[in-house]
C-alpha cells in the first residue's frame, strides 16, 4: 500500500529537460518510479535518456497515461503548470519548485479542493514510497520499507530522522514532505488522514516547525480521528519572533506559531514529543516494539 | 519585505486611500525645508522597520519648521529596538476625533484573505482581540470568490460603526486596501490608526505593508524600496552573499543544511547550555563556495567564539561535504574552533577526510548532541 | 412536499425597501410565504409592514434563521448580494433581477455549484409553490395546487400554460421560472431532477424557447434518468438568426439554438411537443387522465 | 452589442494585439486623404454589422489613393444583407503568408468561456469544425481558474502550429485576446484571419467583436460606440422608446407581454398561416405609455396591415389592461384594424370593457388561436 505514490504511479516530470528535473526526475526512475513523460514547452519530440518529452500535459496524459505529476519549473511559472497538471487530469501533483508566490499558492489550494485533486507542495522535498515509488528529492537510498508514516515540513531535518530510524532498524511505509511555504496544497491533516487509512502504516512521525497552526490542527485530528500512534518533533523552539527561518513559513507572528505552543497543544493531546531528532527516532523505536 | 510607513503610504496613496501630504527627510535641515513646504503643524516621525516608535519617542508633533528640525535632530540617530533611525517622515498634522483599526492579513490558518476592522483603535490589535473580541470585526474573504463590496459593508456593520458618512468611506477603503493587498501581494496591509478628523474625513494615519519576498521578481518598484542599510550589517551582507542568516544573541555560530535541520540545531545547542549566535542554513548542498560564504557572514559577528557545523548528507554525500569544508577552511582565515558532525550517505568516510586532514581547530563528533554540546564547551 | 420553496421557507428579501421588493415580498407574505426579513444597507433597524430589515444578510440570518433569499437588487449590485447571501449560509437564493452582466454570472454559476448553493434566476419569475410559499412575481391566484412540475425560462408564457391547466382542472407542484438570461443558476436539469425526486409531483411541463442547449440537455436528461413524464413546449420558431428575442438568452447562433432543433431533441426522446400553450396543456391533461 | 471592425481592432490595440494602421471614412474623399496618410497600398472595407462583406464585394484593395477613392465611391452606399454601408476601414494592405482563426466565445452550453484556434482560417469555422475537427483546437477556461499561459500553448500546440516563432507570438495574442474579452465583458471576440505576414509577423486582419449589452452601464467608452444611424430605423426608434422589438418580414404586427409568450405569439401567427411584421415585448406589465410607445413603432413599418394584442393578465389584471389599451388608442391615430386577446386574470371583465368601448377597429377574442386567425384574416 503506501499513500500517494506506489507502483501505480505513472509519472511526468514537468521541466524534465532542466538540469535539476532531469537529474531528479532520473534519479526517481532508478529507484523504479515508472517516469513516463516529461513536459517542457517547445520541446515536444524530444527525449531525455528514453523518456518521451511532450509540449503539453495534457499530450503527455493521452499518450502515456501519466497519472502523477512532479513540478520542477522555476518559480515564476510553477503555478501556470500546476493549473495545466490539474486540467490535464493529473493527481497527485507534487511540486518541488521553491519561491511561488503565496497569493497564487492561494487560490492553487482553494481550487484543488474544488477540484479533488491531491497536491503537495511547493517548496517540500516530494514524496518517498520505499520500495515503491520516489516522487521529488528525498535521498531514497537512506530509508528502509517498513511501517512507519512520515510526515514533515522540512527536509534534511526528514533525512535525518528517517535515517535514525533507519539505525534502528525501523522502516517507513511512505515519507512526505508537505514543504516549508505559508500555504500548501496537503496540510499536515489531509496528509494523516491517509496515513490512518493506509494498512501499511502503524506508526505516524510528525515534524513540525514554527509558524502557522498546521500542527495544532493536526492536534486535535490526532486526538478525534486517529487510531495510530503519532510522535512528534517541533523545530525552532529558540527561534525569535517575526524572523524568518529559511522556509517562508517558519515565522512567529506576534504570539502566535510558537514551538512551545505546538509542543504543548500535541501533547496535550497525548501525542509524545522529542526534543531532538535522536529522542524523537527512540520515542518511534519504544513505540513499535511496544 | 517590510515596507517603511512613508513606502506604504505611498502604496496606499495609489490605490486610492486618502493619506496625509508629507516629505521624506534624512537630515534635520530636510526636515526644516519639509516642514515649511507644508506650511503648518507637522508631525515628525522615526522611519524604522520595528514596532514601539511612540512609545521609544520616535515620533512628535512640531508647530514649527524651527521646531520640526529641532524634534528631527533628536529622532534621527536614535536606537528604536536595536535599530537606528536614519529617515523621518515631515506629515502635516491631522486633527483626530477617532482612532479605528483596519487590516488586510494573510491568514495561514484558514488560507484566505483576513479583513479585520474596530472601532476601537491606536492600540495593540492583540489586546482588543482579548479585553474585547466583540468590538473586532473579522471576516474571510474566499480566494475563489475574491472581494466584494458586501465584505466590506459587512466589516463596517459587524463593528458597529454607526455614521452612515465613516461607513461609506471605509467600506470603500476596505476594498481599496483589498486591492492594494492583492496587488502589491501583500502579507499583511495594516492600517492603525485610521483616523476620523474633526472634518468626517477618514484617513489612514500609519501603515504597516509587508510584501511576500516571493513576489518581489514581479513587482521591481517595491523591490527597490527594500533599504539594505537599515538592516542589521550582517543580514545584509548574508543577503547580498545570498545565504539564509539569523543574527540571535548568543556565542556559537550555527551552520546547517537545510531550514529545519538548521532550526533543530539552534535548538540543540540552547538545550544543552549554549547561546547560538546565528541561525544560518546552506541550503539542501554543501558546496565549497557557500561555505565560504556562510562562514564569513558567521565570523563577522565578533560575539561568535566557536563555529557548529551539523551537516545531514542526503542527495550531496558527506564525502563531498568533507572536501568542499577542507576547501573553504583553506580559502578562509579563521581561528575560531569549529566542530563538524558528519551524518547521512557516506558519513564514515566523510569524517575520515575530516580526521585525516585535521585541521588544528577542527573537531569532529559522531552526533549531533555530542557536537553541540562540545561546541558549547569551546565557547567557554 | 414540493420543490426549492415550501411551508419551511424562511425569506429574506435583499432590496425589501425598493418599491419593487416592498411589492412583491408583501406580496408574497400574503399568499402564506414566510417573509421574516429584508436587507438594505444603511437602513438595518428599519422594517417594511413590520418585517424587520437588516444592514446585511448574516444579520438577518443570525436574527431571523433566514433560510432562502430573494434578490431583487438592481443590477448593477446583484451579483455583490448573490455572493453575500452564500456567504451567509442562505440558499436557495432567487435572483429576479434582470439584466445582471453574462460575465458575473459565469463565475456566479461555478461558484454556486461548488458551495453546493441552489440558484434560481436571475431575469426569472421566481418559484411557486401554490398553497405553501411564492418566492418571485409569479401570480399565484391563476395556479392550483397539484401534480404538474412546471419549469420554464419564460415568464407570462408559464402563467398562460399554468391558467390553461387550471382552466382543465389540473394544479400544479412548484412552478420554477428559471430565467431568459444565457447563463443561469439553474438549469432545466437541475430543476427536472428536482421534480423527479418530489413525491407531489407526478408530470412535468417544460416550456423552452430559442438560444442555447438547455432544452437539449433536458431530452437526454429525461431519457436517462426520468420516470416521470414530461411535456414540452417550445417558443420561437420563427425568430431570425443572430436576434435576440427580448430575453438576453434567446438567440439564435449560427445554426445552434433553433426551436426545430430543441423539439427534435425532445421528440426523439419521447417528450411529446406542444405546438401552442393550449395544446401543451391538452397533453397534460390527457397525460394525467391516463 | 455588436462592435464593426475597425472599433473591435480599437479594442484590440488596446490590449496589446498587432493590428495593421488604418483610417476611417465616411467619403470617397476621406478615403482618398486616408490613403495618402498610409502611404502605399491600401485595403478599403466595407464596415457593416452584417457577414458577407467580402462576398459582397465590400472589400477591395487599391494600390494609389486615386484608386481608394474610387474603391469607397463603389463601396459606400452599397447594399449588405439589407444595411447600407455608411463607413469603410482604409488600412495598410498586408503581405500575407499563411491565414488563422482564433475566437473566444461565450460557451452557454459548458457555462465556460471557448478558445478556438485553428491553422485552417480565412473561412467559416463552423465549415472547418464539419470538415476537419482534428484541425480545430477547442479548449475551455473554468471561471474558478480563470486564465493561464497553459490555456494558450494547449491551444496552439493541439492545433498543430509548427514554427516557434508564431507559436510564441499567437500564445501572447490568446492571452491579451483574453484580456480583451473579459476587460470588455465581450460574448465573442474573433479574428478571422489572425494572418502570418511574409515577415513571419502574426497580426489581426478582421474582428468581430460582441460585447454584453448588460455590462454597457459600466463600459461607457464602448457604449458610446453603438451607431444608432446604422440599425434597422424602427429598431433604433425602438432603442430609444426602450421598447423591445425585433424586426421581420410579414403583415401581422405582434404585441405580446413577456418574451416568451410574444415568441409564441409570433409563432402561432406564422401556424395559421400568417407572416409577422415583428417580434414586440411590452414587458410584464401593459400601462398605457408602454402600449403607446409600442404601437407607435409597430406601425411605422408600412408593410404592417393588422395588428395582434396578445396579453396574459397576472399581477396587472386584465380590466387594467384593457382601459391601458383603450387610453392608448385615444392618444394615438391608429387606423390599422387590432385584434386583441386577453386572459388570465379578469380576463371576462377585460374583455366587456374593450367590447363596451368598441372602437371600429378593435376586435375582440377569447383564444390565441382565434384571435391569430383573425388578425391574419385581417392582415390579408
Amino acid at each position: 500500500m503506501a499513500i500517494l505514490v506506489d507502483r501505480s504511479t505513472r509519472l511526468v516530470v514537468q521541466g524534465l529537460t532542466g538540469s535539476e528535473g532531469r537529474f531528479h526526475g532520473l534519479r526517481n526512475r532508478s529507484h523504479g518510479t515508472d517516469v513516463v513523460a516529461g513536459v517542457t514547452p517547445g520541446k515536444g519530440g524530444q527525449d531525455v535518456d528514453g523518456i518521451p518529452v511532450f509540449d503539453t500535459v495534457a499530450a503527455a496524459v493521452e499518450e502515456t497515461e501519466a497519472n502523477t505529476a512532479m513540478v520542477f519549473v522555476p518559480a515564476p511559472f510553477a503555478a501556470d503548470a500546476i493549473y495545466e497538471a490539474i486540467d490535464a487530469g493529473v493527481g497527485p501533483i507534487v511540486c518541488i519548485t521553491e519561491g511561488v508566490p503565496a497569493h497564487e499558492m492561494l487560490h492553487i489550494h482553494a481550487y484543488v479542493h474544488v477540484r479533488g485533486v491531491a497536491m503537495i507542495g511547493p517548496n517540500c522535498p516530494g514524496v518517498l514510497s520505499p520500495g515503491k515509488a520516489n516522487v521529488g528529492i528525498i535521498p531514497a537510498e537512506i530509508f528502509r520499507e517498513g511501517s512507519v508514516g512520515l510526515v514533515s515540513r522540512s527536509g534534511t531535518l526528514t533525512y535525518q530522522i528517517g535515517h535514525e530510524l533507519a539505525q534502528l532498524g525501523l522502516g517507513n511505509s511512505t515519507i512526505v514532505g508537505i514543504g516549508g511555504d505559508p500555504v500548501v496544497g496537503s496540510s499536515f491533516v489531509d496528509v494523516l488522514a491517509r496515513f490512518e487509512s493506509d494498512p501499511q502504516t502503524e506508526q505516524v512521525v510528525l515534524i513540525g516547525e514554527i509558524g502557522g497552526e498546521e500542527e495544532e490542527k493536526a492536534a486535535a485530528f490526532i486526538e478525534s480521528e486517529m487510531t495510530k500512534p503519532v510522535v512528534a518533533y517541533i523545530a525552532g523552539f529558540t527561534a525569535p519572533p517575526g524572523k524568518t527561518m529559511g522556509h517562508a513559513g517558519a515565522i512567529i507572528s506576534g504570539s502566535a506559531g510558537t514551538a512551545q505552543a505546538k509542543k504543548e497543544a500535541l501533547e496535550a493531546r497525548g501525542v509524545k514529543v522529542g526534543t531532538t531528532p535522536t529522542e524523537t527516532a527512540e520515542l518511534v523505536a519504544a513505540l513499535v516494539r511496544a | 519585505m517590510d515596507l517603511y510607513e512613508f513606502q506604504g503610504k505611498e502604496l496606499f496613496r495609489r490605490f486610492g486611500i486618502p493619506v496625509s501630504e508629507g516629505r521624506l527627510a534624512t537630515t534635520p535641515e530636510e526636515a526644516r525645508q519639509g516642514a515649511q513646504e507644508l506650511d503648518g503643524p507637522v508631525v515628525v516621525k522615526a522611519q524604522v522597520l520595528a514596532g514601539g516608535r511612540g512609545k521609544a519617542g520616535g515620533i512628535k508633533l512640531a508647530a514649527t519648521p524651527a521646531e520640526a528640525e529641532e524634534r528631527a535632530r533628536e529622532i534621527l540617530g536614535m536606537d528604536i529596538r536595536g535599530l537606528a533611525v536614519q529617515k523621518v517622515w515631515i506629515e502635516r498634522a491631522s486633527e483626530i476625533e477617532r482612532e479605528y483599526y483596519l487590516s488586510i492579513s494573510f491568514d495561514r490558518g484558514a488560507k484566505k484573505t483576513l479583513l479585520m476592522f474596530t472601532t476601537q483603535g491606536g492600540i495593540d490589535i492583540e489586546e482588543v482581540a482579548v479585553s474585547s473580541p466583540e468590538a473586532l470585526a473579522r471576516l474571510h474573504v474566499d480566494p475563489l470568490e475574491g472581494y466584494h463590496a458586501w465584505h466590506g459593508r459587512r466589516l463596517v456593520y459587524e463593528a458597529g460603526l454607526e455614521d452612515p458618512g465613516e461607513q461609506k468611506q471605509v467600506v470603500k477603503i476596505v476594498g481599496q486596501l483589498h486591492a492594494a493587498f492583492t496587488g502589491c501581494e501583500a502579507m499583511l496591509c495594516e492600517i492603525n490608526p485610521l483616523i476620523v478628523t474633526t472634518e468626517g474625513e477618514v484617513r489612514a494615519l500609519d501603515s504597516k505593508f509587508t510584501v511576500d519576498d516571493n513576489a518581489l521578481f514581479r513587482l521591481p518598484e517595491i523591490a527597490s524600496m527594500r533599504d539594505l542599510a537599515a538592516a542589521d550589517p550582517l543580514e545584509a551582507l548574508a543577503r547580498e552573499k545570498g545565504v539564509t542568516y539569523v543574527k540571535l544573541d548568543g556565542e556559537v555560530g550555527v551552520l546547517g543544511n537545510g531550514a529545519g535541520l538548521s532550526m533543530a540545531t539552534v535548538d540543540v545547542v540552547t538545550f544543552v547550555g549554549g547561546r547560538p549566535a546565528n541561525f544560518c542554513d546552506l541550503g539542501g548542498g554543501g558546496d565549497a563556495q557557500g561555505v565560504v560564504d556562510a562562514l564569513e557572514v558567521i565570523t563577522g559577528d565578533p560575539q561568535v567564539r566557536s563555529i557548529f557545523f551539523n551537516i545531514f548528507g542526503g542527495i550531496t554525500r558527506c564525502d563531498e561535504v568533507a572536501r568542499g569544508i577542507l576547501q573553504a577552511l583553506g580559502q578562509l582565515e579563521t581561528r575560531h574552533p569549529m566542530v563538524v558532525r558528519l551524518d547521512g550517505t557516506n558519513a564514515e568516510e566523510g569524517r575520515r577526510i575530516l580526521r585525516d586532514a585535521a585541521p588544528p581547530n577542527l573537531y569532529v563528533e559522531p552526533t549531533m548532541l555530542d557536537a553541540a554540546r562540545r561546541a558549547v564547551e569551546l565557547a567557554a
